[in-house]
């Protein structure tokens, strides 16, 4: 949580570096994800947010103490930036108790509700409306809390989406919707989903206001962030955040790809990866970067001994926490 | 015992619970200045205002969605949707977010949410204001269905909807609104799960929900004079379902009739007979019978719609049939 | 359907008093409904579009042969102005054999698919998506057609609306979408449901061309949706159209309407009746209007009578239909 | 006879039918370049191109509507919606209605539309990823539903399904894509609304769909090992239900044991249990048995997962219990 931010004052370097460790640990993690998923350790299906790093760590450092946020299918990172342990978060990929979700959630349903993640969410659009109602819940009882629903490109096509932001500009609640404008939704380009280019008017629909940002650039999306969070919280109504990333993996771990030239990949990973580019303007000691690189890929190394020496759920745990 | 209709019922559970607890609130369309598409609402905006009875946009998935993300904030929010026929556009937020929040969670997480909900045939509204779908809700794990024939029932079995830690459908039925009943003069929750055996009897058992619940009733004297005995239950809950009191009246009567107005295929009747069968396998006389709606959407014209739904002659010549007497 | 027009020019006085006739026919027809509705005759509920029958006839007699529309539950004007006979609007209502559903439909679901009309829809957004996909087989199959969605204020909020209007564009299909923008979703209040005030900004969300146009003015309206059609006709991409209009009635017949202030609904009476509107910018002699009035009640009376001597269905008849 | 795998088999009766017919399409998420999230399209773009063979955005509901607006102008589109979960967001459309438009217009329209869509667990996809929810369809008059549990059956089940004149709703079950199975040579079309016996016997029926056909199969051998003899009867369209081949084979057997992968409760299983117990009564010398998933969501972890959903080992403990062998 941004408890160091000086307010109005822009990321310093310190702050910056803190912000490397932590993509950099989310990139460790999630490169340990696709590892195990290869060796057949790790069941169901998942998709990582490699390329995104910077929308995850920009818009969590911002949040404050007793902010919630909503997920998506890919949700390692938005969890991690979150403040949940990478060991249990790859506990929950293994199924394990030990995971944020004891096992009955898995990649796509990560929660950690004590650190005010409400639910990672395998529909589409699916946790849009829930950040709603919490932000209501928080106008409602007059807290100063903000609700944060994180989705893709492809999201602002369901219906729920649209349902979501009129009503929360309707009752100006205090909620921050980010859109992580990777221009694919699964192996359909925008172009074959979306009508429009600038997906800021996405908002005007609902005279909300809206921020474009370069989501490659995590001050930039902190920034961002911490303005849609401050108008959010005053209740000068919802922000629409629109930070464009590039998505450098397949969609799902495994995913070959067919439908997007490899150039496009390699050229992006070239010259959009967040963590280069981040670390290139840090002008980062290569001896520094190697520490924070080895601690990061020992986190996730250590995240998946903690999670094969995890406990597996009892068979019949399958028919507890169906009800309260 | 106070004498209140099943709407005025509803309103009561609704109000007393918004007076004793600031985390109750109401949303739905048309709810506040209206009062509501079936009036159940009047008055509540004046007393809570507009924070508290909160009119919505047609937006039956965002405004289902914002009750679940309220619920699990600490709200205990009561959602209206007009009519049943619009839970169709509610149904991911429901299914998948509602009834699985906890379960993902590995319980964390808890879902306080009361949907409100009503419709019906019987007078026209057309194929798409009609049918009762409250059986889909029961194949759902996570979700709690109520659906109350009286006004005593509907008052109780709202209150424990609303303070429950759960998601509750709750189905209101459209015909009877106006129906006026006794209530306890204190407010008290009714437990979720246990039948109401509305009339005892030796021969065959009705278990009948919704308005078939007073068609049964008019079923069981007619059969009387039949020197037919009938026993009338009414699960009320619907999940979970008190099968044990249903179970126990059949292995007394040893015949049984299951009777809703949802479309018979597939409907509430089949879970009833499916399990009837089960329990009482070695006392039933006669196989379950089910009445229920004809399949077919619910027709305009009053002689089709007429035709489509049954109504207490059906439920008595389903009786006859299980006594033999057809 | 609009056979007499010669392109590009307003419409003559001529057609004006054609639209006036049928608009007036419309408003005694619905006069009627409201008295048989409150002398017990008519079952279910019902919804009259009392004030905006311009938007009706305005957009109808601008459509041409082939073109389809879908309706509303506050269908009975379109589906006159589409062309379908009062007595079998009257019929339907009544439940009768000769009802242009033939009794399985009611006020809320009126038919008439040889005339195009694809259904009134009792589902608030119901109807967009099928509208999108008739216009997807008219591009398919290269026909020259346009299929038209009507919908009111209320169902710019529901996601069906979003995702509708999303697809027609991006799949750039002849549809033109009518709101019709009375400012009232059933009881509630463009402000209690609408954060924005210019519906057209609805649009710019997908890129889609809107337009607004005075919904009391059939001239108006007739005139952009000539040019709407048009647009989608040649190939050139779906339109919204906003129309803004009143209704005099209430939301349902026997509507006490305790939400909205007396003077309201007086004062738009007074001023913004599109037929008054009309009468007074013709200058129509008093004899006249006396004979088209005469002219509309009778055929009004003369529905009610065809329909009364109607036949009801056979009650076994509900069994029919469900499959083809 | 050539061997298709049941994910060829599908994709034969989508691309046969778009050469012999151009109103034939198909759309659905990431089905064009990609082939489907399940490959079932794999190839169908080069042969017949973007305009029929369709990307759509992430709007279930509008496509499906879309579809319905399409067939009823005269095409016969197919849409494939990626997990029947996603059908959570498409019910109005489905619902109220493709299967209500040739009902509300009196006979005018005809709905000539297949969704296609697919489910099921066993590799942990997670509660919003794998429930099985046909048995909700079957309580909607206005649609078909079809199940098909091989190669052959999806083949010429989803030929009549495309050029049936209703809405189908056609159930694929994900871990059956690379099943093989003989075929007929000429592609043909299999009536809906007919069973398919796999395999006789004389003591027990055993009436399943989807994957459950085969792990009834393979319960079915078992049991003949302790000298069960077991009859396995696949209905595959479950709407209309081929209720005359499940009543004879239990009046045949007198025991019946009905298995699926969806939750037991509300799921398929009580309708068949609730017509067997009403068409076999005299018949029966046990109870009908129900055989699915546990009243739960699906459980990530693996051990869970399988706990919750059915196996051969619970179908033959199933048709022990019939036989009073437990
Ligand atoms: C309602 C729904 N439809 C389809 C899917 C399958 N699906 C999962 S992710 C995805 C693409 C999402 O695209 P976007 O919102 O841009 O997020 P990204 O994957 O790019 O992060 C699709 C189609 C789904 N999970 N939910
Ligand atoms: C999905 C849905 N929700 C609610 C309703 C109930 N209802 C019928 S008409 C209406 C208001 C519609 O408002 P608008 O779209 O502006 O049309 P108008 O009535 O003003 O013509 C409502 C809420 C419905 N029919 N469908
Ligand atoms: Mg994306
Ligand atoms: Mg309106």
């Amino acid at each position: 949580m941004a408890t160091l931010e000086e307010k109005g004052q822009s990321a310093s370097t310190e702050r910056l570096k803190e912000f490397l460790r932590e993509m950099l640990l989310i990139r460790r993690f999630e490169e340990k994800v696709e590892e195990r998923f290869r060796a057949g350790e790790l069941p169901g299906f998942l998709h990582v947010a490699i390329g995104q790093e910077a929308v995850a760590v920009g818009v969590c450092r911002a949040l404050e103490e007793g902010d919630v946020i909503a997920s998506t299918h890919r949700a390692h990172g938005h969890t991690i930036a979150k403040g949940t342990h990478p060991n249990e978060v790859m506990a929950e990929l293994y199924g394990k108790v030990e995971g944020t979700s004891h096992g009955y959630g898995g990649s796509m349903h990560l929660y950690d509700v004590e650190r005010g993640n409400l639910g990672a969410n395998a529909v589409v659009g699916g946790g849009l409306p829930g950040i709603v109602g919490a932000a209501l819940a928080f106008k409602l009882r007059g807290e100063p809390r903000v609700a944060v629903a994180f989705f893709g490109d492809g999201a602002t096509n369901i219906g729920t989406f649209h349902e979501s932001l009129n009503l929360a500009q309707l009752w100006m609640v205090p909620a921050v919707f980010v859109c992580e404008n990777n221009r694919y939704a699964e192996s359909t380009p925008a172009k074959q989903h979306l009508p429009i280019e600038d997906m800021t008017k996405r908002a005007e629909a609902y005279g909300m206001t809206s921020m474009a940002v370069d989501g490659q650039d995590v001050e930039a999306v902190y920034e961002a962030a911490r303005k849609a969070l401050k108008q959010a919280r005053d209740g000068r109504g919802p922000v629409f955040v629109v930070a464009d990333c590039v998505r450098l993996s397949g969609h799902y771990v495994g995913d070959p790809q067919v439908y997007r030239p490899k150039e496009e990949i390699l050229e992006l990973r070239k010259s959009r990866d967040p963590i280069e580019l981040l670390r290139a303007r840090l002008e980062l000691a290569d001896e520094d970067w190697e520490e924070m690189d080895r601690e990061a890929t020992r986190i996730a190394e250590d995240s998946v001994e903690f999670a094969k020496k995890g406990t597996d759920p009892r068979p019949e745990d399958a028919l507890k926490n169906v009800y309260a | 015992m106070p004498a209140l209709t099943y709407r005025e019922a509803i309103r009561d559970a609704m109000s007393e619970a918004m007076r004793r607890d600031d985390d109750v609130f109401v949303m739905g369309e048309d709810i506040a200045e209206m009062g509501g598409s079936m009036g159940v609402t009047q008055g509540m905006l004046d007393e809570f205002g507009p924070d508290r009875v909160r009119n919505t946009p047609i937006s039956e998935m965002a405004i289902v969605g914002a009750g679940i993300g309220a619920a699990v904030s600490g709200m205990r929010p009561i959602v209206e949707v007009m009519y049943q026929d619009f839970m169709t556009l509610a149904m991911e937020q429901l299914v998948q977010q509602a009834a699985k929040h906890r379960f993902m969670s590995g319980g964390q997480i808890k879902v306080p949410l009361t949907i409100r909900t009503q419709g019906g045939a019987g007078w026209s509204p057309g194929a798409q204001h009609a049918q009762q779908l409250e059986a889909w809700f029961l194949h759902v794990p996570g979700i709690k269905v109520v659906f109350a024939s009286t006004p005593a029932d509907a008052r109780g079995l709202l209150w424990s909807s609303i303070y429950d830690d759960n998601p509750v459908v709750f189905f209101e039925h459209r015909t009877l609104y106006n129906l006026k009943g006794d209530v306890p003069a204190e407010i008290d929750g009714i437990e979720l799960g246990r039948a109401r055996v509305h009339r005892e009897g030796e021969d065959v058992t009705i278990v009948a929900t919704g308005r078939l619940v007073h068609e049964a009733l008019k079923a069981a004297e007619e059969a009387e004079q039949d020197g037919i005995s009938v026993e009338v239950v009414d699960p009320r809950t619907l999940l979970p379902l008190d099968e044990e009191t249903i179970v126990a009246s059949v292995r007394k009567t040893s015949r049984c009739v299951v009777a809703h107005e949802a479309v018979v295929r597939m409907g509430f009747g089949a879970e009833v007979a499916a399990i009837v069968q089960h329990q009482a396998f070695d006392y039933l006389d006669a196989p379950v019978e089910r009445v229920g709606a004809k399949f077919a959407p619910i027709p305009f014209a009053p002689v089709m719609e007429e035709y489509v739904i049954p109504h207490a002659e059906d439920v008595l010549a389903a009786v006859r049939r299980t006594m033999g007497k057809d």
